[in-house]
């Protein structure tokens, strides 16, 4: 990648992603872009930050971000390695973590997220990897925050699979079902940043990316997406951002 | 009682057609190698368990040994897709495979509820979810303290388990570090066990973070080097990320795919 | 988030009178420094908690510290009773002690339903037992998928959990290894946490079978040298059997056991 | 100890324990003459056999018996040593272990062990350590083994208290509780070795130890004795046996 280049819409929303973990100190990490943005966050504004993989790595800090969940670089850096039945029970489930990063397939206005099926459960379209941790991250993490690219193949009307529950079918759900982290505070995409309403927690556009023009993100989302009045333009990515993005990715 | 035999001598013991296998490692210290000659062998109508199939049940998919799997997350880890996976499933090929799915969270309790003697375990998970209504080994339990309802997982005791780990001693005891994942309750809760190692060696010198399964809980020791291949062993081998970003367009393929099994896995030996 | 305090600043802090404490370590690293230190602040009413209570908490009760006492065995191992503790339940000396007993199994599952979030655990103990009709958290509890009938203990999470551990380093990541007994669960279940490490060092170097506690787990980590004797630290001190012998002579005697604790703990600092 | 003393009824007692650990693989010790038995079992009759203790540690091998279940040299010597979550979970409930050694204040003709109170329980004579590991030792070991002294305050007709099954009240008592290992299938004192009737369950004397007579065990203990038509008089202590011995306790 060209040092020069300017951030392009997948480095505005790596950047945002990484700013939303600025005073967290613990996350849960899931693969992927979510890999990258927290790494991003402890090389930028959250350097202490403890990243914790569902491989079982406490305290990793991978020079580079890893391909797998599983890269001999999160173990050989982390503060301590504990078996898979233990990051679940012992730290995932009482809700000790700070922050859950999550991807997904589709995600409804809710950030009730589906990584199981498109189509029918029986005869899917296309049969996704299905759930890994993201039930549970969903479920117990104090806060989560979702990461997915702005179309609307991914922000749906309906999900076709309710794989991990966000808000659920609105205000009140997550308790009735018993789930004690606050859920999807954020919805991070490559057009903007959605937040659930605090009334009715349905996903509200709360700020476009530089050079987004709000209507694009509703064009682009499968509901009718509300707009906050009080819309605000993301920051650009600063130079010493897009510096640690370059430095884990060249 | 372990005994260190031949990697075909220990799978042809220890795996009939239609059992249920648990091939554990997560995303490290995967038996690709035991995989390899369970296709050799033929297995037919097996039922995979796995938290993470992965590559190596991409292949025995594909390879027609599995009749069902039983698994939490079905991908090829930072790339994409199970390719063989999801021919399997979305159009029947090689043949239908019936599928019973997790969260991690959840199998890896069943899991250890299977070590742990018990016919269930209990966790907060899947509350909200449509995996209650697809997966029978779910069911909701309510604390009889509190009042409060919980969810409970079935215990899971594979007849056979079969993991790689780093080293054994003589007498058949295993020591395997890094990402430890949920080898040590597969073999616990299995009925049978074989375990390829990376080397034999007289004295297991402790090492930190290492899990120790003594030789009396495990059936059968392989001696196996580089057995987890593509998949890495710490200490011994480095993963092949590049076999799996090329695994993506040998797997989307049938006819690559069986090309590719005839060539590595059928003529190799 | 762990602070490096001194040890009476941070018991000061962390446990109240009438507080639910557990002070863990089985027959190794037992918290000795820091129970004197509650003897020395005058705590009362303490619902002390302890698989083993041990002379420490014979040390606590004698002291008129504690209310209750939650336990699964109350023994000076291979010497014979805990003289303070049976004179507390025999004849309200030096107050009544209430009891809520379990076995080891019990417990320990209690301290991982704590650590895990969960209000329960399951086990298979306590059938045909008149534990079950002594204890109140102890109930039935039903298998969802075989119907087999189990035993669920409820959740413990103490307000405080004290251990004493090898070693920190200077954020309050926390190390200990040899009999690692329950005290990542007793820490991971409690509200506050106390640690006194034999050292505080620049870098935890990793040592085999050692347990890790994260700085962001824990309150407060005291560096109190030789705090577990007569108890010891792996690798640090050895253990006091004389002592434990000694004690059974000194605490059979309500007069012998008060000039020992004035001499011992109240005028010593 | 003088060399050339004989054995005491200590010493048979102990020796006769040892010897039933005899063809195991596995045992789980609990401390004191326990511990000593199989220490000595591993020295002589069972030189491979596996001691697991309570405190976690699996494949201990001490040179001397542990004045406590968590002496270092337990530790120090193991194969492993894992949490008190773990060897009572995964190793202990399963049904893993061939042997458990337990010892008792008070034992039934069903043996049937009190280690809580003798008296009231809410206002007890003697107020006993508990339960420990005893309750699911002898729920979850294949077999069980009992060490106790011969005496009618030890083997009473009446527990005051059950804290660890034996065989319940007669045939099928475990299996309604339950309870899948065998339980006791011996009971050595320092005057013979008691074995539950194959039918009944009730223990029955099947041998005496040297020197002693069939009627001071029955005056010993709390409930009619039946004695076993076929009763034998133990092996005196072979001189390997006593040597070992010596060595251990010396």
């Amino acid at each position: 990648m060209n040092d020069r280049s300017g951030p392009s819409a997948e480095d505005m929303m790596t950047v945002a992603a990484a700013r939303a973990l600025a005073g967290k100190r613990t996350c849960f990490v899931g693969i992927g872009l979510p890999s990258l943005a927290a790494n991003l966050a402890r090389a930028t504004c959250a350097p202490g930050i403890v990243l914790i993989y569902e491989s079982g790595t406490i305290g990793s800090k991978p020079p580079r971000p890893p391909l797998s969940i599983g890269d001999g670089s999160l173990a050989e850096t982390a503060d301590t390695v504990v078996s898979s039945a233990e990051i679940f029970n012992y730290w995932l489930q009482p809700g000790r973590i700070d922050t859950g990063f999550l991807g997904a397939a589709q995600l409804d206005r809710y950030a009730n997220l589906n990584t199981t099926v498109i189509g029918d459960y029986a005869r899917p379209k296309v049969r996704l990897p299905g759930a890994g941790g993201a039930p549970e991250i969903a479920a117990s993490c104090k806060e989560t925050i979702v990461v997915v690219r702005h179309t609307p193949r991914i922000l749906v009307d309906r999900l076709d699979f309710t794989t991990s529950v966000g808000h659920g079918d609105g205000p009140g759900a997550r308790e009735r079902l018993g789930l004690r982290g606050a859920g999807p505070v954020k919805v991070i995409t490559d057009l903007g940043v959605l937040e659930p309403d605090p009334g009715t927690r349905e996903l509200v556009l709360v700020s476009v990316h530089p050079g987004v023009d709000p209507a694009e993100a509703r064009t682009r989302t499968g509901w009718p997406l509300r707009v906050a009045p009080d819309l605000t333009a993301t920051e650009p990515p600063t130079r010493a951002e897009l510096d640690a993005l370059r430095a884990l990715t060249s | 009682m372990a005994r260190l035999t031949a990697l075909p001598e220990a799978l042809a013991a220890a795996v009939r057609d239609g059992d249920a296998v648990a091939m554990e490692g997560f995303t490290h210290l995967i038996p690709h190698a035991a995989a390899h000659e369970l296709i050799r062998q033929g297995r037919r109508d097996l039922t995979l368990i796995r938290m993470t199939p992965d590559v190596i049940y991409d292949q025995l998919i594909g390879a027609g040994c599995a009749a069902k799997l039983v698994f939490s997350w079905g991908g090829n880890p930072g790339v994409g897709s199970l390719h063989r996976l999801r021919d399997a499933v979305e159009h029947g090929w090689p043949r239908d495979l019936a599928i019973e799915e997790h969260s991690h969270a959840g199998l890896v309790n069943r899991y250890v509820a299977g070590a742990s003697g018990l016919p269930f375990a209990v966790l907060r998970g899947y509350a909200g979810t449509d995996l209650v209504d697809v997966t029978d080994s779910i069911a909701p339990i309510t604390c009889p303290f509190t009042g409060e309802r919980l969810t409970a997982v079935s215990a899971l005791n594979p007849d056979v388990a079969v993991i790689h780990a780093q080293r054994a001693d003589r007498e058949g005891n295993v020591q395997l570090w890094g990402i430890v994942g949920a080898q040590k309750e597969a073999v616990l809760a299995a009925r049978r066990s074989v375990v390829t190692v990376e080397e034999v060696v007289d004295v297991l010198a402790p090492v930190p973070g290492a899990v120790f399964l003594p030789h009396w809980v495990i059936d059968w020791v392989c001696e196996v080097p580089g057995g987890a291949a593509p998949s890495y062993a710490a200490g011994y081998t480095e993963r092949d990320n590049d076999f799996y970003r090329d695994w993506d367009a040998v797997s989307r393929d049938r006819d690559a795919f069986r090309a590719w099994i005839d060539a590595n896995v059928l003529e190799a030996e």
